[in-house]
């Protein structure tokens, strides 16, 4: 009864497709090349969404794909998001792989029933009769003055939905490993990457921790500052920041996925360093960040000298000034006074929520 | 029928009795079938109350499923039960399904409206009015991609026809050129709300073809016409044009389980009734001396105790385990989610 | 440059219609009061959503108001939730005040654009100029068999996005005054039911707290338990175990709006206290609990003598099996076990999360 | 135009050297508008890249903008400058907008993507596509309602005919027999998409037809045409009936300002931007003898002017306060929200 994926059509016909070399040097040459191999290696893959083909992507993730595998595997759709995540599912049902792309997470609300009441939830009601293994593209996140609907941070509405896979990647390493996983996956996953991020630097690793896993980026023992993607970088610079001014040692932990998520080593981290900081970009009340700090005030409950304290962002709607805009979303400022704060080093002036 | 030239020199089995047969005797299954599952439900042993049966739907069914071929796939909208049946289903599972028992289709876990069978290529009842129809442009992009000779088609109600999503999975099917088939099972009512009192202009067929599908309508009344239509449409979907098929009909009974459809008029519902496929096939069967009284009461007895069965198995199921509450979630190699219970020792 | 709601049109032609008097007996009855009151007080008030008129509402709530305040008051629209939604945005811009209703949260899914990009964010894109004053009535939860798509919490999506509203009546009373509350909101509010609460029986009492203040439900020194809609009672009926087997005096407090949320009188009682268990139906991760545990443990910090716990739903769609259902979200049992781990009286046995 | 009966009687004015002057006017000064709307961008003074020129589509902004009356309200797409501006908007509030500063027409908050005023009836552009459609079904409810004679218009793009939401929002006009109007300015591309990339069938107004609108396509190289064809629409809109308008054009540039538009072909993007509407209007007027050279050199000039005194007050404007960003979240009757900065003393 619980057969994995695909009953109606056993296997596909694999016509393999010669390799498209990709030089990775940042975290968009990663997607791409993840992209790449993953259809090179499995003609069952298909990418489709707006733009995707043709125009190469509106952020150019897809660039070249094209060209190379042609208009049968790189389908450039019309702008219908419901049908896009919705022909995704079908085409996942009955034997393809298929990674759709909404061009940013913004649309999701356009394909939120897809995504939450068919996508996530087939597996379930069917009683494991059929898998949906495919991947939905989106990104998100601030930095472009993109204004309210094309800026924002939705993945708690994702988390919080049973049943979908919601990876984030922050750096170019993980840009490639993770989706590289996501394409192995059974279930649905929401694979969300970073505006900001796609012109990050930097190098592919051997290998990669399992998906699941959270990553230590920077071992410490004073306090724990946890985040994912673009935040991630913004916490290590802050890091750098609590060791050089205030001699403060921080262990820093890249989330990289939401769902499967790694209490455990959050967990272990804050019991030993009973201090900890939470990061996320989306608006606070509701925020990822949440989650998490709702978890380790159990699991660490006995060794927290401080309250674990958030910084997210404003609960507000993204405005489109840029000088607004870049005050809306956690900066290293801010993440720097809330680890004084954990560390009862500052008193902070603020308001409280 | 419209916007094609049906090529009846297909479809030879249509006029004949065999198929007659074989359409009337899915429809009394049918409408067996959905007899007993109120009954279930007036014995307090379905799981819950949003059963929607397909009495006065039974030509819709039988004719567009046995146009289906093997190998084809379909969804279908909450009122699937007759379709799934002229599809194959095994009734002792499907009863069970909608009593949300183990040995149910779907472990108990999917009940009526979202009933599934990979084997049978049901890829999903659905309880989103056109949430299950673009599904049937992503099988139907499978089948164009792998190079499957297969159809695959959504069935929905005229509810259906004002939700954004039908239009959107046309274009995309007729963009793509793929073998996707839309059947709209127009019973005139989306719960309360007649046809009318819901779109503008009522000719359906006009929608789909400026969406560049091929279009026709068919009196569900009539299931051997369903069932020529259904084959020549369908015909056209395989070549790789898209098509649209309304059978109108006639909903005989409340929406759901316990609506008493206080908002018909007495005599409009009387008329509606009239409308029966099963009375029709029958009658025209047995007039043209192809069928015998007896032979139809027969079907009939067949068909009852064969659903009469089902109730009993139905019945006598186990209830799941609470412990397959937490399976499915995700594919059988990740680890299952558990039950949440935060733990704490001072 | 920040004159409320409408500019275009500065006022509606007021035809009054003749009150509906409604004997209040149950949730359903209040809904019905405060929906009559409100079409009869300011005839910009309409309603529209599928159902609503001649059939009375899929739950029997608006059942005689068509009959009464006729066919351009109460529109019975097609099954087009996005439109919906839309339409109720575009009348609330420009001189009414729909009141639009999804038969089902679960539908949200459908209209997630219109709720979270535009209704939400439209006062503030437009820099202050219209605000839009809708109510989108709502139900949600289990209790029906009615499976994954039809049983679900989804409130901690729109808590998620700040603009709107959120209102979670429990009790009829409430049910009565925050409808009417919502109706004087200049800005959207999501008015969200519970289907299992319709006929919960009760009276309306004289005054009601006002929007944004929670309410103490019962008074207690030993554990704030917090809830809101169906789960309060559940919360309450677990207090009085409490109090009849352990001897624990347990403080229950209904937040009634999620925005605006109270977190004082959280903060409060849970410092004075000591403990906690956060109550809601929907799914565990990243739940509304979650976002009041992050809050609290800050808040009450120095107060706390145990972790937070919370009790929610469990991380799964929701099964159409009877059994299967009422076991995925939180019982009595669960909250009392919660409550006595809380308390350090008895050791779960459970496995953590 | 199809689907109506054109009243030419109605419209007096459309053949009249004012009426096509009051024309190119606008279009001039639009056009001069998104000149100066580029040169923003490339001095680093715009809010972001997502800058969306209407430049080529002047005929359609201009013609139905002048039809439409004062008490009547639109909606635009991303691509609204032009429709904005034809309707009467203060070019400086706009590019300060544009600019996200404090004296754009929203305080900038919203941008070139979100720009709205509700003085003059601008109920908002959007940055979803089709996003902004239905909120004219509920302002064209409002008008019939409040007993209002207005009329409610959604501009947006081709790409959005693909979004289902638009065949929801046109049924419910039509069921409801709403004053709204549909107005598609139709550039032949969605970013990189030629429409028949998009869509399979490339007659719209048969789609607007089939949920019951009057529906008509023009060419918007014509901007009298346009004017005349809107008019017309819009009579019939306000009897209750809602209109669907294809405007077809030609996208000159690319699809934001960093886009140079490489998958088009440069002979057909040559051809595309022949179809220019202030050529052919300043043209005709010449050559009728209704305007002379030395004439438009002066409406070219004094639009400029504007335009050049526009970018120079967005440029010198303020930036908004850090304060401004927590409010217009809530009534100004709320409280508004503070920075979150969660505070703690050991
Ligand atoms: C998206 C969505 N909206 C509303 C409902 C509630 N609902 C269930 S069935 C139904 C009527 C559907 O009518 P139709 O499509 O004609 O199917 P029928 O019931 O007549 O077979 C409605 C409104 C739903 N299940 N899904
Ligand atoms: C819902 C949605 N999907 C996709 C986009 C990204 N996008 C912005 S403009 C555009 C093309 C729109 O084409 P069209 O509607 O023809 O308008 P045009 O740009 O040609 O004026 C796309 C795909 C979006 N903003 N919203
Ligand atoms: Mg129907
Ligand atoms: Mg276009």
């Amino acid at each position: 009864m619980t057969t994995s994926t695909t009953s109606v059509i056993t296997s596909a016909q694999p016509v393999l497709s010669k390799p498209l070399e990709v030089n990775v040097t940042d975290y968009r040459s990663a997607l791409r090349k993840a992209l790449a191999e993953g259809m090179t290696e499995d003609a069952r893959v298909i990418i489709l969404g707006e733009e995707v083909g043709r125009y190469g992507g509106a952020y150019a993730v897809t660039k070249g794909l094209y060209e190379h595998f042609g208009a049968s595997r790189v389908l450039d759709t019309p702008i219908s998001e419901a049908a896009i995540v919705g022909t995704a599912i079908g085409a996942a049902m009955t034997g393809l792989r298929p990674i759709a792309e909404l061009m940013y997470v913004d649309f999701a609300g356009l394909a939120m029933d897809q995504i939450a009441n068919q996508a996530a939830k087939i597996r379930y009601m069917f009683g494991g009769q059929v898998g949906v293994p495919m991947v939905l593209r989106m990104q998100g996140g601030t930095g472009r003055s993109a204004g309210a609907q094309h800026s924002q941070s939705l993945e708690a509405w994702l988390m919080h939905v049973p049943g979908l896979r919601v990876y984030m990647p922050a750096t170019v390493s993980d840009a490639y490993y993770l989706l590289k996983a996501a394409l192995q996956s059974d279930d649905p996953v929401m694979f969300l990457e970073h505006k900001s991020l796609y012109t990050h630097k930097g190098e592919l690793e051997d290998d990669a921790l399992p998906v699941g896993q959270a990553a230590v980026r920077k071992s410490g023992t004073d306090i724990t500052l946890i985040s994912y993607s673009r935040m991630l970088h913004r916490t290590l610079e802050a890091a750098e920041l609590l060791a050089q001014e205030d001699n403060i040692n921080a262990e820093v932990i890249d989330l990289r996925t939401l769902n499967p998520l790694d209490s455990e080593t959050l967990a272990e981290s804050v019991s030993r360093t009973g201090r900890a900081v939470v990061i996320s970009e989306d608006t606070f009340t509701g925020s990822v960040a949440a989650e998490l700090v709702a978890r380790l005030q159990v699991d660490a409950f006995d060794f927290l000298e401080a309250p674990i304290l958030r910084v997210c962002g404003e609960d507000i709607p993204i405005p489109v000034s840029p000088e607004l805009e870049a005050a809306a979303v956690p900066d290293v400022t801010r993440i720097v006074q809330a680890a004084r704060t954990a560390l009862g080093s500052r008193q902070t002036t603020g308001a409280a929520h | 029928m419209s916007g094609m030239s049906p090529d009846t020199t297909n479809t030879p089995d249509a006029t004949s009795n065999k198929v007659m047969l074989e359409l009337l005797t899915s429809m009394v299954r049918i409408r067996s079938f959905e007899e007993r599952v109120g009954e279930l439900f007036l014995k307090g042993q379905s799981a819950g109350t949003m059963l929607h049966l397909s009495i006065g739907e039974e030509g819709a069914a039988a004719g567009v499923g046995l146009a289906l071929q093997e190998g084809d796939s379909f969804t279908t909208h909450h009122r699937g039960h007759g379709i799934f049946l002229a599809r194959g289903a095994d009734p002792n599972r499907m009863m069970a399904e909608i009593a949300g028992k183990a040995s149910g289709y779907c472990r108990g876990k999917g009940g009526s409206m979202h009933i599934a069978d990979m084997q049978l290529g049901h890829l999903g009842a659905n309880a989103i009015v056109g949430g299950g129809i673009p599904t049937v442009v992503g099988a139907a992009l499978s089948y164009k991609t792998l190079e499957q000779p297969h159809v695959s088609a959504a069935f929905f109600g005229d509810g259906a026809l004002q939700q954004g999503i039908l239009y959107e999975a046309m274009n995309l099917a007729a963009l793509w050129n793929l073998p996707a088939a839309f059947i709209c099972v127009n019973n005139q009512y989306g719960m309360g709300t007649r046809i009318d009192q819901a779109a503008a202009s009522l000719d359906f067929t006009a929608r789909a073809k400026a969406f560049g599908l091929t279009a026709a309508s068919v009196s569900g009344e009539d299931a051997r016409a369903v069932y020529q239509t259904a084959t020549d449409l369908l015909d056209v979907a395989r070549q790789g044009t898209p098509v649209f098929l309304e059978v109108s009909c006639y909903r005989f009974h409340g929406h759901a389980r316990k609506d008493k459809s206080p908002y018909r008029d007495a005599g409009e519902e009387a008329l509606g009734r009239t409308r029966d496929p099963i009375a029709r096939a029958r009658d025209s069967l047995i007039a043209t001396g192809n069928l015998t009284q007896i032979q139809f009461d027969a079907i009939q007895r067949d068909a009852d105790s064969e659903m009469d069965a089902a109730i009993s198995f139905a019945e006598a199921a186990e209830p799941p385990t609470l412990a397959s509450m937490f399976e499915d979630v995700y594919a059988p190699t990740a680890t299952k989610p558990a039950p949440v219970v935060e733990s704490w020792q001072p």
